[in-house]
């Protein structure tokens, strides 16, 4: 279980996180929502210790991420909003490998898992390609192998669907409904709801640094527009 | 879970000295690409200068010299990373007479570096004063010939004092990219990292 | 330009480590003898290099030309006086001998830089140099390799995006003020976001090195590197 | 007019654009639809110049743009697909200033225009912040505000929408919208065409480096399946 209590949080004098309080049950499909820099990357950037709260905390299963962030960074996967500024290798093997290098596994399960990530994603062929010669949409696909391939408790994705084509689109969504079902934790942060509304468990909306609404999706959809978020069924 | 030992993560401030080396190195290696080759047995001019001045100047003796070295080691793999994109030990020996020059970079940062920021954690540079920039550049220049120079002679064959000729006129312009780097400094658009 | 090509000669089959020692070892050797004789071994060292790695000799004169034609010319630099008789023999025959010297260096490392990919260079720094500087470095080279291209794109894009907005009609040195400017500040950004992106993925002190084993074929070659690195001392 | 006759382009050895023939005339609003790695932004570089057609030609007014890029580029407005690589300045204000102090404006003006840029993509208060210590979709905002204050006889936008909260888009399509209205020519690259296939005047998918489908909107849209591009409808 993910959770974080009274989170503050801001950049010089802008008060962006102002109290948020959350807590994720393992194996739930989340989704979190706000208007433009309402603070949803910042949030999710707290999970995994990439920031440090101002105040309260975040723990992991009982761990503050800001003591001990090893807990955090293995068992929560991260997507980041811009695909391109995550990778860190070459070529979609050697990039899809890192982070199960770095758990220090041996070569044969290394192996396993990058094969397998990369075959959860449809990129099975294109462990030798070099990720600056990818469309965007087969970026963005390499960008949660590499997430999937530390086979996370929970996986967290900064607007994973942006830029995607109509298919690719389809395809990861499939595959998040695939990683749910095997009690991965999803928390998926976007602007469009359509598709995600209905697979989703739960809906976080922020606003002015507050949970502002956190509902089963379809009991929200009524209420979005007032919180300047579009209804995905018109 | 799966882990089999534990996992020692570096610790967040390394790993942003670590990938400012990184991306001087990247950016010496870009610099090298800019070089313009002249005519006959000369060296190339080049802006490598640049990558060891701001490597020296943000970086400090020690994750500036990290930063060259990595440079040098990228291009001993074989990444295109030397003047007009050669690679190789074998080139980094003997380079166009000019190898001596690619380890006074590393040498010259860590001097540099040393002489800035006078420990091994680095200041701001803002917090630099120009007197010191200028000195820690220019010894940074020094070096560079002191040890590009008599490397020239030990692979060329050519007596010190011709080989001395031959790289003097380079000194001109490397004193303006000194300039220019400082300028660059200055203008605080180093500044805040 | 001399880059990796896959292949599967003996040159290929060599374990990286090996075919560095051998790199370093013949580089000291030739340099530490400029004489006749060491030069006409070391060269045919050279070409058993390149055939090592199956490369034609001509191919590999053909990639270093430039550097030949700077070095070829530092004999008659060497020669030229300055008064009668003009060009004297004698300084020119040295620089002569002293630049050949350095073409067996060029040839083995045409023939490692050929059948090496960057990244066996790099597992074999992370295995040579023992704990977190090691780590540094081979992690390091890794993430040089795929950045310097990318700067490079970077000033591209920033070009672009001067053009873009009919930044032509500003003075060139604005211009050229701009895009030097834009381009370190992207270069920095991006050293930000690759730290956050390290730190997310759990980058470690003590991860999994890349697979690299000695094989047989390696002692004969790791002993012929040995000796060469040593030789100078021998001599004296 | 900007007329794009047979024109073809490839990447190394690949066909990207393989004799694209396309005209618009002034004042059109037309949207360039099509999947992951089809050619889209291949082909808008082409308009402003920022690629050399390996054969074919791009004319603006007449005008071949290869010849003369600087009228291309002062008439045509141009928004990237990624708006960090769009950025020439470091605050907002500078970065929207930009263009127009490029056309030799004088200050009254830059300003008004920079003012009324910044109002039609919500950023009223932003002038002086940092770019790069905005929000990926606010600074999805400045890159549009960019092309807006030059006032170009064009507008060319890839991907514009994307990242964008709801309030946004709609701010930014309503000021579309007036624009055209005024007699701009407007592009829009997309891959979701709600809201957008009732206000343009046509629809231009590409596949397989050719124009696959050139039909006002409504007629697109039962064939857009078969080209992996979503029903807006649904
Ligand atoms: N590095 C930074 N320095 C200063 N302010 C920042 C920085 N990063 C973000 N901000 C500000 O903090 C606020 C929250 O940003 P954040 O990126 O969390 O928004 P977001 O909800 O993810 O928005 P979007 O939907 O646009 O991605 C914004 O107002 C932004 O301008
Ligand atoms: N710089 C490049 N070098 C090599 N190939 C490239 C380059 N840029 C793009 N490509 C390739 O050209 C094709 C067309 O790319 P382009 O960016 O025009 O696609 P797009 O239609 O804009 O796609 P998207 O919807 O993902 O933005 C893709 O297959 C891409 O991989
Ligand atoms: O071959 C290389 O990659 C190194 C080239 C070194 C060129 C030297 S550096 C000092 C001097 N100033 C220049 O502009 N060029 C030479
Ligand atoms: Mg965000
Ligand atoms: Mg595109």
């Amino acid at each position: 279980m993910i959770a974080v209590r009274d989170l503050r949080y801001q950049y010089g004098a802008v008060t962006v996180l102002d109290g948020v309080t959350l807590s994720i049950p393992d194996g739930q499909y989340c989704l979190l929502v706000g208007p433009n820099g309402c603070g949803k990357t910042t949030l999710v950037r707290h999970l995994n210790a990439l920031l440090t709260p101002d105040a309260g905390t975040v723990t992991v299963d009982g761990t503050d991420v800001t003591d001990d962030p090893v807990v955090a960074r293995t068992q929560i996967g991260m997507v980041f909003q811009h695909p391109r500024d995550q990778f860190v290798a070459a070529t979609v093997g050697a990039d899809v490998a890192f982070g199960p290098e770095n758990l220090g596994l041996d070569r044969d399960e290394i192996d396993r898992r990058v094969t397998a990530a990369l075959d959860a994603v449809d990129l099975d062929g294109a462990r030798e390609r070099r990720i600056d010669a990818l469309s965007g949409g087969e970026q963005a696909r390499v960008a949660i192998a590499g997430a999937l391939a530390m086979e996370p408790d929970y996986l967290v994705l900064d607007e994973p669907l942006v830029g995607l084509d109509w298919p690719a689109r389809e395809s990861v969504l499939d595959h998040l409904d695939a990683l749910a079902a095997d009690g991965t934790g999803i928390i998926v942060v976007t602007h469009d709801l359509r598709d995600l509304h209905e697979r989703a468990d739960r809906l976080v909306a922020l606003h002015e640094g507050q949970v502002a609404l956190d509902v089963p999706p379809a009991e929200a959809l009524d209420s979005l527009p007032d919180l300047g978020i579009r209804d995905p069924r018109c | 879970m799966a882990t089999e030992q534990s996992v020692d993560l570096v610790d967040d401030d390394t790993v942003g000295w670590f990938t400012k080396a990184v991306l001087l190195a990247a950016l010496t290696a870009a610099l090298a690409q800019i070089s313009i080759p002249l005519p006959g047995a000369l060296p190339p001019f080049s802006l490598q200068p640049f990558g060891m001045f701001f490597a020296g100047l943000l970086l400090g003796p020690l994750w500036g010299g990290v930063a060259l070295l990595l440079y040098v080691l990228v291009g001993i793999a074989g990444a295109p990373v030397f003047s007009n994109a050669n690679a190789g030990l074998g080139y980094v020996i003997a380079g166009q007479g000019t190898g001596g020059f690619l380890v006074g970079f590393l040498v010259g940062t860590v001097v540099a570096g040393a002489i800035a920021h006078r420990r091994t954690s680095p200041r701001p540079v803002a917090d630099l004063s120009i007197p010191v920039q200028a000195l820690a550049l220019t010894a940074a220049i020094v070096v560079v010939y002191a040890i590009g120079v008599p490397w020239m002679s030990m692979v060329t064959g050519l007596s010190l004092t011709r080989a001395a000729a031959l790289m003097a006129p380079y000194v001109p312009l490397d004193l303006v990219k000194l300039g220019v780097a400082i300028a660059i400094v200055q203008g605080g658009y180093l500044s805040g990292r | 330009m001399l880059s990796y090509r896959p292949d599967s000669t003996f040159a290929h089959r060599l374990d990286p480590r090996s075919k560095l020692l051998v790199q370093f070892g013949l580089a000291i050797a030739a340099v530490a003898h400029p004489t006749l004789p060491w030069l006409v071994g070391t060269t045919a060292f050279g070409l058993g290099a390149l055939a090592a790695a199956r490369l034609s000799p001509l191919a590999v004169l053909r990639a270093y030309r430039v550097v030949l034609t700077v070095l070829a010319l530092a004999p008659l630099i060497a020669g030229i006086a300055f008064g009668p008789p003009w060009f004297r023999v004698d300084p020119a025959l040295r620089s002569a001998l002293y630049v050949g010297r350095i073409l067996p260096v060029l040839l083995v490392s045409a023939a490692y830089l050929t059948s090496t990919p960057v990244r066996d260079t790099r597992a074999a720094v992370q295995r040579l140099i023992p704990g977190k500087p090691g780590q540094i470095l081979g992690i390091g080279m890794a993430l040089v390799v795929r950045l310097f291209p990318l700067v490079l794109a970077d000033v591209r894009e920033v070009r672009d995006a001067i053009h873009a907005r009919g930044g032509e009609t500003r003075p060139l040195w604005d211009r050229a003020r701009l895009l030097a400017v834009r381009s370190l500040e992207r270069t920095l950004d991006r050293s930000d976001r690759l730290s956050v992106a390290l730190r997310a993925r759990c980058f470690a002190w003590n991860p999994t090195l890349p697979p690299l084993s000695f094989a047989r074929r390696d002692y004969p070659v790791l002993a012929i590197g040995i000796a060469l690195a040593v030789s100078p001392l021998a001599t004296v």
